[in-house]
């Protein structure tokens, strides 16, 4: 094997778990265009919901059926959590929203442990075994499926806020939610549906990690901080910019850690946070993201 | 109103000296009272404290966000403990240095602090504290790696009479006490007020000449000093420093701590760090099986009833008083005057500024509102 | 204002305090130990009387750690058992669990609470290096026996300046020892490929392991570490695959082990004697990626997996599955962590029997003085075994192959301290 | 063109003359209160100017009635009670509000933006009855009268010049056909050209589709050329009530605005 398949088969491992990154990264980004804030739940949202499909499908139902319940109720759950943990607090200063977010990240992650507890769950893997060669650089299925189906997710989502008007009035609340109102858009509403769309697409990236992450609680924790990178790398209201992002952040890491002797795969981790750092002093706002034009 | 004003002036500087006096005293009787395991938590609500003040200075008072202040609380912890373990400097010269040391690494990370905004700022941060536990570990010679440092408490002299937990309590409360009295003052000088500009109108406060980089850039280096202080009372008081200690949960839970206790108060980083040190035992005693389930809900709790942080809800019931009495004032003078309508119609709107002495009246816009379906 | 703040300020600091420490005791009453008289006059009889006996235990029962938590039901699950047949030596058990998340200051704070507050006959168990290390000093300080902590660092046997506190498991060093004998013996040529836990736990059983084949004709030819906060290691795997050694050391915990060894499986062009280390080599960590991903991968053991259908007729393994069932409903009798749980109780139980005197003095001179002391849950032929020279209580391990859908143990148990001689400093 | 169904029976002349009614309005932001009871109504169908020195209580006047801030007192709009509802429940009812700073979704195209403004048309009670034809000929009517919003109507919003947007945020607003529209200092910072082209189209479209209008202006004399009646509100009561022409005549109005020191305070 040559010193370039080497490269290249770590470049495709990197964007492999970058595409891990993305999948998360764009939950992320739906609900900070919405509301503006972080939502440190997100990935525990997501483990959440892949709890559920795997509990749907232990109790006999089969994968493909399982997907739809479990995106039902991810959708569903998302906006009860608005609704119930997000609404109370609304108005208040960010942080304050921020912290709830933490706080919920506690509680999911407990709750899912004190259920399911923290034995590692095999979780089926929807795409076939094996993979393609190309010139000797291997690329399992899965990892195809998992970059499939990030664009095809990031894809409906382009359809639903270019070509939809729930779109349009979601793009609205994002962009000026006082405005908004004043429209007549029952902007809380809005709210309710971003964080539904977002644990969805969340529990998309939940389903899609877990064959190769294993299920269990903490499934999400490492995910959600390479998803904080990718996001920060793209501009956090950048869905595009999450997925670019992630896998940036993928490929660059796995090359660093795999080729940098000083670096290693101990310190890869720091590897983002230099891009991040670099990025961001030449464009504060994130690859993608927009200036911070000033909001009337 | 404003006959009361003067007569509250007048009493200010006697009442603030009782009070001042009376905590001092209570301080002082703790150590005597509890067993010392108790005396220990004190001596670690007065470690986060501190770090926490220093948090403050930076989020509540400079309106920047930091999740990476568990990485400053490490350099601080691991400064004393390396100079403790190899140096054998004794304690006390660790203080001065540590301080030192995290002053100029937030000095360091002020810099690029500038460009970065809010979100941005946070998250580059909090990278920053997922990167030092495995940079501690690489850097194995001097730190210990992974099985991490142990090093001697300090030892109460033999003249004290004192046990070893009452010792290092003392030494924490005046470490700390000092510091929280240079953090109040920082805020009461220019430095402080200018950061208040800064923080509330960014660009209005460049126009009125404050410097703003210099400004940014030393409120994130004074916070880090903070942290760095805390850090270094946090191996004084464990005697044992190890990479795992200082995961990027810490860095999240300072500033989940400061948040619940109140930004931008001055008392709000003592209840914050009450809270990150008995709520999780509190936790524990509600549910075994998982306190976490018990905690996650009692940070949600806090925010909904507090959404400005405990010291909020202190001075929201203060000012609540405050205003029937000033209501009552009013209405001996004229009984015209009705209560402003929001006094009555939203006794609690959540935007109202957190400390009515530090925060200018500013017009916050709508009180938030719900549409009722 | 000012004043109002800073009254507000002494009055919330003031009724914080009262509050959190509402229903404590005067200082002067907490000190004061018990001591017992007769032959074992001046030893410490702090929580132990002829009927009870208070244990306390720190496990991570929240926080990232939260899967080994469950230990702390396999012994308490095991005290429940004992004291409805009798209690140990006719003292009924009482067992105080507290919650550190992994963290050590919290660590410090419950062990002073169980020592000062709960007057705790001994520490039985700290979970983890960390949390371990920044309590044995102040337990050593207060002479509170430490037995049977968690972790198998070596420091806590090599250590002589801590008396009260000793391990129980096999120590890592040990065990990469036992694969170090086993691949001397098997493959003299291996080249060997390491992934490891960048902690105490990873690095001591690679440093153990690079040690033990020095000057042979094993080398390791390419390691790769990975943070416990890292979402995967695919990356790492496919980095050691590069090295095309024969052999692959997996030093993993759980999760991690699942998933290197499924990249090990997916992998077709790389096929390495896959060694998976002791923490991982539960059915619970090999069901997942699927028995027919596993087979032939090696492994030492020193305790009955519960969720190995060879030991489903043994007899401890079935009373241990019974009070699982009644002590503990919620746990899962076939996670590994409740049988080692259950084991390392059942030790304590014979360390308790073997004491001289009831006092801390004696468990302490107890642990350190078992020979040849046989635990049901233990493998046949692996005891408890320490001196004067020798803090180590468990060294004997046993290799195993997985085959089918169960572990098949071959070779006979090897007492790593015969072959390798004491472990020292 | 009209508002929101009426009630047929009780729309007499008191309901065409008190369309809009104002009475006893109070209402302020955290402890400082800005009103201090106004009373006032406008008739359908005219315009209607407050005029005031910075910090008189003007834009809080406006918020109140639409909602955006709490108010006490009562306020109704054709009989239907306005206080007390959100934003998005006066929009309902027809109110629609350009506030101060124009309120343009930057980000969205001029088209998305006026699409926006007629939300609320393409669903609930208005749905399927050929609305969508309706958008689509209101949306070619403000390109009629604002034909630089067509030439841009790709561009999004954030890249017009200022004039533009508000030209934009007036064309939101008629999209929801609104039977009153609240202007907020429609001038704040356009040339004099472009102001005076401006409060043109808002004189047009008032004939034109009899809109009822309450405009809020610094500028007293281009409000009083489009208005029916005024108000003077200064330190939030009304001081000066009457038509457009005889505001214009008195003395008070020229002294407000030549000089006499404003008040500082909030919601000006």
């Amino acid at each position: 094997m040559s010193t370039l398949t080497d490269l290249l088969q770590q470049v495709v491992e990197g964007i492999g778990s970058g595409a891990v990154y993305a999948s998360l990264a764009l939950a992320l980004v739906l609900i900070h265009r919405f509301t503006g804030i972080v939502n440190f739940a997100q990935g525990e949202l997501a483990m959440l919901s892949t709890y559920v499909a795997w509990q749907l499908m232990a109790s006999g139902m089969p994968f493909w059926l399982a997907l739809p319940v479990t995106l039902a109720v991810s959708f569903v759950g998302g906006m009860l959590v608005e609704r119930l943990v997000i609404r109370p607090v609304q108005g208040a200063p960010e942080l304050t929203v921020v912290i709830v977010t933490v706080g919920l990240f506690i509680f999911v992650n407990a709750a899912a442990g004190l259920i399911w507890s923290f034995t590692v769950k095999a979780f089926p893997q929807p795409f076939p075994d094996g993979g393609i060669d190309l010139a000797g650089v291997r690329m399992d299925w899965s990892t195809v499926g998992i970059i499939g189906v990030v664009a095809v997710v990031m894809g409906l989502l382009y359809l639903l806020f270019q070509h939809t008007s729930i779109g349009l009035v979601m793009r609205a609340v994002a962009c000026n939610p006082e405005s908004a109102r004043l429209s007549g858009i029952r902007v809380s509403r809005v709210l309710m549906l971003g964080w539904g769309l977002a644990a969805t697409v969340g529990a998309v990236s939940g389903v899609l990690v877990a064959p190769v992450l294993f299920l269990e609680p903490n499934m999400m924790g490492g995910v959600l901080i390479y998803a904080f990178a990718a996001a920060t790398l793209g501009g956090f209201d950048s869905p595009v910019g999450a997925v670019v992002g992630g896998l940036f952040v993928g490929v660059a890491e796995t090359l660093a850690g795999a080729y940098v002797d000083v670096i290693g795969p101990d310190l890869k981790v720091g590897v983002p946070l230099v891009i991040i750092l670099a990025v961001l002093l030449v464009r504060p706002q994130g690859l993608f993201g927009r200036a911070a034009v000033e909001r009337a | 109103m404003r006959s009361m004003t003067a007569v509250l002036d007048r009493t200010r500087h006697g009442r603030f000296a009782l009070a001042a006096l009376l905590a001092a005293a209570v301080a002082m009787a703790v150590p005597f009272y509890f067993a010392p395991f108790q005396v220990f938590q004190l001596t670690m609500v007065l470690v986060y404290a501190v770090a926490l003040a220093g948090l403050n200075l930076l989020v509540g008072f400079g309106g920047q966000i930091s999740l990476g202040h568990g990485a400053f609380f490490a350099a601080g912890a691991y400064t004393a403990a390396i100079m403790l373990d190899r140096f054998d400097t004794g304690h006390l010269a660790t203080l001065p240095v540590a301080a030192a040391a995290c002053f100029l690494l937030g000095l360091g990370f002020g810099v690029p602090a500038l460009r970065l905004r809010g979100l941005y700022l946070a998250l580059v941060t909090l990278s920053l504290a997922v990167f030092l536990p495995p940079l501690l570990k690489r850097l194995e010679a001097v730190t210990g790696g992974s099985m991490g440092l142990t090093v001697e408490k300090p030892q109460p002299p033999a003249w004290s009479g004192l046990a070893e937990d009452q010792w290092s309590y003392f030494v924490v409360l005046a470490v700390s006490a000092v510091a929280l009295l240079v953090a109040r003052n920082l805020l009461r000088s220019r430095v402080g007020r200018a950061l208040l500009a800064v923080r509330d109108n960014e660009s209005a406060a460049e126009v009125m000449g404050v410097r703003l980089s210099l400004h940014k850039t030393f409120a994130f280096a004074w916070s880090a000093m903070f942290a760095g202080v805390a850090g270094c009372l946090y191996t004084w008081v464990i005697g044992f420093v190890s990479p795992d200690s200082f995961s990027f949960v810490l860095s999240i839970t300072l500033l989940a701590g400061l948040v619940v206790g109140g930004l931008a108060s001055l008392y709000g980083p003592l209840l914050g760090a009450a809270f990150v040190m008995y709520v999780p035992s509190v936790a524990q005693d509600l549910s075994e099986a998982a306190p976490g389930v018990v905690f996650g809900l009692l940070i949600i709790a806090v925010m909904f009833v507090a959404p400005t942080g405990l010291a909020g809800l202190a001075s929201r019931a203060g000012g609540a008083v405050a205003r029937r009495r000033a209501g009552a004032a009013a209405s001996d003078r004229s009984s015209v005057a009705e209560p402003p309508p929001e006094s009555t119609s939203e006794p609690s709107a959540p935007r109202t500024p957190v400390d009515p002495e530090s925060v200018e009246a500013e017009p916050v816009g709508a009180p938030p509102r719900t549409e009722k379906e | 204002m000012r004043n109002i703040t800073a009254l507000r300020a002494a009055a919330a600091a003031t009724a914080a305090l009262l509050t959190a420490t509402a229903c404590s005791t005067q200082r002067g009453q907490d000190d004061q130990g018990t001591v017992a008289g007769g032959t074992c006059k001046g030893q410490q009889t702090t929580g132990i009387t002829d009927k009870t006996i208070k244990l306390g235990g720190i496990y991570p029962l929240s926080g990232p750690a939260s899967a080994y938590g469950t230990i702390s039901k396999g012994v308490a699950a095991y005290f429940k058992y004992v004291n409805d047949h009798g209690g140990i030596g006719g003292r009924k058990v009482d067992f105080v669990v507290r919650d550190d998340g992994y963290q050590p200051p919290k660590a410090v704070e419950e062990a002073r609470r169980l020592v000062e507050r709960e007057k705790v006959f001994a520490v039985f168990q700290t979970l983890g290096t960390p949390s371990t290390a920044a309590v044995w000093d102040y337990l050593n300080q207060q002479k509170v026996p430490q037995p049977f902590v968690a972790t198998g660092a070596s420091v806590w046997g090599t250590d002589t300046k801590h008396p009260w506190t000793i391990g129980w498991q096999p120590n890592y060093v040990a065990e990469a020892r036992m694969y170090a004998k086993y691949l001397k013996d098997e493959k003299p040529k291996a080249k060997v490929a390491v992934l490891y836990q960048n902690d105490d736990f990873g690095k001591d059983l690679l440093g153990g392991f690079k040690k033990a084949v020095a000057g042979s004709g094993v080398k390791v030819i390419a390691e790769e570490s990975y943070e416990v906060t890292d979402p995967s290691v695919s990356a790492q795997m496919t980095s050691l695959a590069r090295s095309k050694a024969d052999v692959l050391l997996d030093v993993t915990t759980p999760k991690f082990g699942s998933q290197a060894l499924a990249a090990d499986a997916k992998n077709t062009q790389w096929n390495p004697v896959h060694i998976v280390n002791n923490v991982s080599s539960s059915a619970a960590v090999l069901k997942p990626v699927g028995f027919k991903n596993v087979q032939g991968v090696v492994s030492a053991t020193y305790f009955k997996d519960p969720a190995d259908p060879r030991w489903a007729q043994d007899p401890e393994v079935k009373t241990y599955q019974d009070a699982m069932h009644e002590y503990a409903p919620d746990a899962d009798p076939a996670n590994q962590f409740n049988a080692y749980g259950w084991a390392v109780a059942s030790s304590l139980h014979k360390a308790l029997d073997a004491m001289k005197c009831p006092t801390r003095e004696g468990l302490r001179d107890a642990v350190r003085n078992l020979r040849d002391v046989k635990v049901g849950m233990l493998l046949p032929g692996v005891t408890l075994s320490t001196g004067p020279d020798d803090a180590f209580p468990i060294e004997t391990l046993q290799l195993m192959r997985f085959k089918g859908e169960r572990w098949q143990l071959f070779g006979k148990p090897v007492d790593t301290r015969k072959e390798f001689g004491p472990l020292t400093d | 063109m009209s508002g929101p169904p009426i009630d047929g029976t009780e729309a007499g002349e008191t309901a065409e003359r008190d369309f809009l009614k104002v009475s006893g309005l109070r209402a302020g932001y955290g402890q400082a209160r800005v009103l201090h009871g106004l009373d006032f109504s406008v008739a359908r169908g005219e315009v209607c100017a407050v005029l005031g020195p910075n910090g008189a209580g003007k834009t809080t006047t406006l918020r109140a009635l639409c909602g955006m801030i709490r108010g006490r007192g009562s306020v109704t709009l054709n009989g239907a009670e306005l206080l007390g509802r959100s934003p998005e429940q006066a929009a309902r009812l027809g109110v629609a509000h350009v506030p101060e700073g124009r309120g343009t979704f930057n980000e969205l195209t001029v088209e998305e933006n006026l699409r926006i403004g007629a939300h609320l048309r393409t669903r609930g009670r208005w749905r399927g009855r050929g609305e969508r034809a309706a958008v689509a000929a209101d949306l070619e009517r403000i390109y009629e009268y604002f034909p630089k919003l067509r030439q841009r109507s790709r561009q999004a919003a954030g890249s017009l010049s200022g004039g533009e947007q508000q030209m934009l945020a007036i064309g939101r607003a008629l999209m929801l056909r609104p039977a009153l529209l609240l202007l907020d200092e429609p001038s704040l910072g356009l040339a004099p050209l472009v102001t005076r082209e401006l409060f043109e189209i808002v004189r047009t479209v008032n004939q034109e589709e009899r809109t009822t209008v309450v405009v809020v202006e610094q500028n007293a004399q281009l409000a009083l050329d489009i208005a029916h009646q005024a108000h003077v509100l200064e330190a939030g009561r009304l001081v000066l009530s009457g038509s457009a022409a005889q505001i214009r005549e008195d003395g008070q109005v020229a002294e407000v605005y030549l000089g006499v020191p404003a008040r500082s305070g909030q919601g000006g």
